[in-house]
């Protein structure tokens, strides 16, 4: 499903975020991705939807190369990745439903199958009753719970979370873990989840992909969270 | 295309010119404040063209006639006059006419000539296209029975020159002021959506194309476009309307006229309104392109 | 407040003006744009104020001599028009004078009367204040040896309320330009400090004074009010001296003139430099204001 | 330190956050305020530095009424208070340097002590090397980092940190509790510490305050997380 060969990422500013990265992820895989702060984890992520582009290497998602991708096809492919972004990118002026809502006209949904999922997404993330209200008027823990549920409406292919755990309580998170262990076992959705929340790596195995310094240091199957205090 | 996306596109673009409260605000005064001043310097203008070319038609020639002419030879003139090429309006003035005038210009005390008149008679003709003046005269000069052609030769082109060049300059003074309007309203509009640049980079990176975000920000705009018209129309019309009312009796019998309102007021607001929608749409169009390449 | 902190305040508005790259070319450019417009409307407006000036005192009176007034009659007649209250210049013209006039106007025909010239001596007076033309022409013509005084009642009046709408007309354009200059370039100003709602925002909550927050923003309009100056001062002196080196020496021996660059240029830069400082620290100023409650 | 008398706060759109907060914390405390997302930890904490007024009740900060004070007066009792925001809350146009010197320039520090002052935290929250980079050039912990090592750069009274470890990876996190462990310890500073960090709450013992539904529902000296999964 996604495809990364020596990838290099140089920052405008020097900073080298990526630094030669090869890794396969196959479709239907639940992936995280650990490493210290600023270890290029983000980075990594944001090359698979094009936020950024690679400097150097050679980018596939789902069969397309991302690296020589016109501009106009852009909006095709990330309309097959739901992400859940680390500053939620969440629009000021939208209700979260609109918000969420969103995510479905642009793929030019019909009206009454946009009313139901939006709906049920905010259910399952438990913001239903809070559909009329404007990202300013939400708690950080509920932004990012409006990010995750647009991630997910369309029923993405791919599911790309930056660290969507990191304005959550320990309960909530379970909650929001369940959610993706759910389309990644009953619809196949392959996720990919940077995170710091070693309990949760440690106790949903899955395999885990350590980044440190530009670099991947760590690539195991069922892993731990590691780097213990 | 979907039928329900343009559906969507104008709900959304009506629903973000509420919520932007303030920034359409800001950008519909400003295409309100501009037009006001396009259209009350372009009403000024299409009427200083008018006086302009008022002034320039009053010039004329005046054709003394041979004092040997009898009455027939004269109308022969006239007709010959008459039919020059280039002549629009020929006025006949008799041996008396011209003494009145005389006396009223040199006073009372030439009533006396008027037993033995010592004057001729005269033509007042206007060339159709002023500017020609000089070469009609010449031409009217060569014929039998006229006596001197005269109309003010220096001082006419001296008129002329003065209107050629406050025509040119107004016409300078318009375009630039139309080119400023567009500068200041797509300016403005354009600061707006830079201030919305953020939100355009979410939307193209949830998936939206580039034309899924752009139309309803042109839309917006030409909503703003006509919103920001309806004041300076209204106020150009009943402006002019008021004014009109007020200056046409006075100028009544006068050598300059201002404008009737009608076509006037139809092209100024016209212009205005399409002005308005115009910039709207291209001030959003060429500003949300910038923010597009996310 | 501390000198530190004041030097803190400069440096801060500079580097602002230079990191706001695009949000600062738009402002300045607005500022640009209308002062631009400005100066070139006030220009235009203040020599047509002139040229009605020149019109108005081309208006005179022309007072006949009694026939039967001898020299020292008729020079006793001149000095008691010079010496009458409102009067500004008189011009004394011959029979023969008047003669060669009235050749020139009607006809060589008239030549004939060189031998018994029918004319009246009379004098061009000139009131110091044209409207008053009226009422010093009573008064002279009550004079003994005054025959007639004329001074083309009625077309004389029209002509004054003809200026005098026009000067209405002209002064409300013109404060109707400057209050939609100050109203633009406030609103760019305006949005770009509702672009940095947010920034303001965050100084007041990690402990900043209101006037800490403000006056970077206010020096920022200053040097955006200056900056947005230099090219419309430039422009107005320049273009003005180039259309003055044109049409000066044309207009050399014409009843209209135009005003000379020193002081007119003066008075706009001036005018043009200050506007943009004022509107460029009021603008700052009121907009921040809005924000400064968090 | 900060005392609150039956803090009562609905925002406009009717939610009510705080629902009658009674708490006293003396100067020197450390404090957690725990809660699930939404709970109102961040309304309780907004109150301590003004950036909410409550509907009614009284707050007092170090002796100064917040509720009556004057708003020309707010900016003082701000700067007694150091803010670690839930949203970090950088000027964008400044480098990470300019940030943390920000807030000294405010207080009218000498230059000199400013630049050594600010040298100083940007190494202890280990970003001595990005001072000069800009905060959209930044991962999501640097930038808490940098939020962080504002918030203690001028010696404030009272630290308030919102949830200063949410997007931190847990090397990083026992990295910044240890700065706030000196600062509490040897400035004797206060320190008040919204979190959801399970791991931390439980491991450096502190009071613990829990928030559910806009009420305090617990109130422990040398508390646990609770919420056990
Ligand atoms: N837009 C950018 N321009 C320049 N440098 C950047 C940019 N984004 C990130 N960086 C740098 O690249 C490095 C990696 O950043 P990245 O966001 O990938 O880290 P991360 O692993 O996600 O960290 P965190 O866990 O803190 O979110 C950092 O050192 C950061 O300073
Ligand atoms: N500005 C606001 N306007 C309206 N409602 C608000 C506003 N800020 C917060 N709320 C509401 O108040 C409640 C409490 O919010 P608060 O931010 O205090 O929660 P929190 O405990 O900090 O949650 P989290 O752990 O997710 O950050 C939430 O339900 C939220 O929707
Ligand atoms: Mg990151
Ligand atoms: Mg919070």
């Amino acid at each position: 499903m996604i495809n990364m060969k020596d990838v290099y990422k140089k920052y405008a500013n020097g900073v080298v975020a990526a630094n030669g990265l090869n890794v396969k992820i196959a479709p239907g895989e639940f992936v995280y991705v650990v490493g210290p702060s600023g270890a290029g984890k983000s980075t990594f992520i944001k090359m698979m939807y094009r936020e950024e582009k690679p400097t150097s290497g050679e980018i596939y998602v789902d069969g397309t190369n991302l690296v020589t991708l016109k501009n106009r096809e852009v909006p095709f492919v990330r309309r097959k990745i739901g992400v859940v972004f680390q500053d939620f990118k969440l629009l000021p002026k939208l209700t979260v439903y609109e918000n969420v809502a969103f995510a479905m006209e642009v793929i030019e949904a019909p009206s009454d199958s946009i009313r139901d999922r939006v709906t049920e997404v905010l259910d399952l993330v438990g913001l239903k009753s809070k559909a009329r209200m404007l990202p300013t008027e939400l708690s950080g823990g509920e932004q990012q719970r409006v990010s995750i549920a647009r991630s997910i409406v369309n029923r993405p292919k791919v599911v790309i979370a930056d660290e969507p755990t990191g304005n959550l309580d320990p309960e909530t998170s379970w909650g929001i873990m369940n959610v993706f262990k759910d389309i990644n076992e009953q619809l196949g959705t392959t996720i990919v989840m940077a995170t710091h929340n070693k309990d949760i790596v440690n106790r949903i195995r899955h395999r885990v992909i350590a980044i440190e310094g530009g670099l991947i240091v760590r690539d195991e199957a069922e892993g731990v969270y590691g780097y213990e205090i | 295309m979907k039928f329900r996306t343009i559906r969507r596109h104008f709900r959304e673009s009506f629903k973000t010119l509420g919520r932007n409260g303030w920034m359409t605000f800001a950008s519909v005064s400003a295409v309100t404040v501009t037009l006001l001043l396009v259209g009350v310097f372009v009403a000024i203008m299409l009427n200083l063209n008018k006086v302009a070319d008022d002034l320039e038609h009053d010039v004329e020639m005046k054709v003394y006639v041979e004092l040997a002419a009898d009455e027939a030879s004269t109308t022969a003139l006239e007709d010959q006059i008459r039919e020059t090429p280039g002549v629009a309006e020929v006025i006949y003035s008799s041996r008396d006419h011209e003494l009145e005038q005389m006396i009223s210009d040199f006073g009372d005390d030439l009533k006396l000539y008027e037993q033995s008149n010592p004057l001729r008679e005269a033509f007042y003709v206007k060339a159709a296209n002023p500017q020609q003046t000089a070469k009609v005269a010449q031409t009217i000069d060569e014929y039998p029975n006229t006596y001197e052609v005269v109309y003010g030769e220096g001082k006419v082109e001296k008129l002329f020159d003065f209107l050629n060049f406050g025509r040119t300059a107004g016409l300078v003074l318009i375009l630039a002021l139309l080119f400023t309007a567009m500068f200041l309203i797509s300016n403005t509009i354009r600061i707006t959506i830079v201030a919305r640049k953020n939100e355009i980079g979410i939307m193209k990176l949830v998936g939206a194309s580039n034309s899924f975000v752009r139309v309803p920000f042109v839309l917006e705009g030409i909503w703003m476009g006509i919103l920001g018209s309806i004041i300076p129309i209204l106020a150009v019309v009943f402006g002019y309307i008021e004014f009109y009312d007020y200056a046409e009796p006075r100028l009544r019998g006068e050598m300059i006229q201002i404008l009737p309102p009608v076509p006037f007021l139809y092209i100024v607001s016209g212009l205005l309104f399409f002005m308005g929608i115009f910039i709207g749409i291209w001030g959003s169009f060429m500003s949300v392109r910038k923010f597009l390449k996310v």
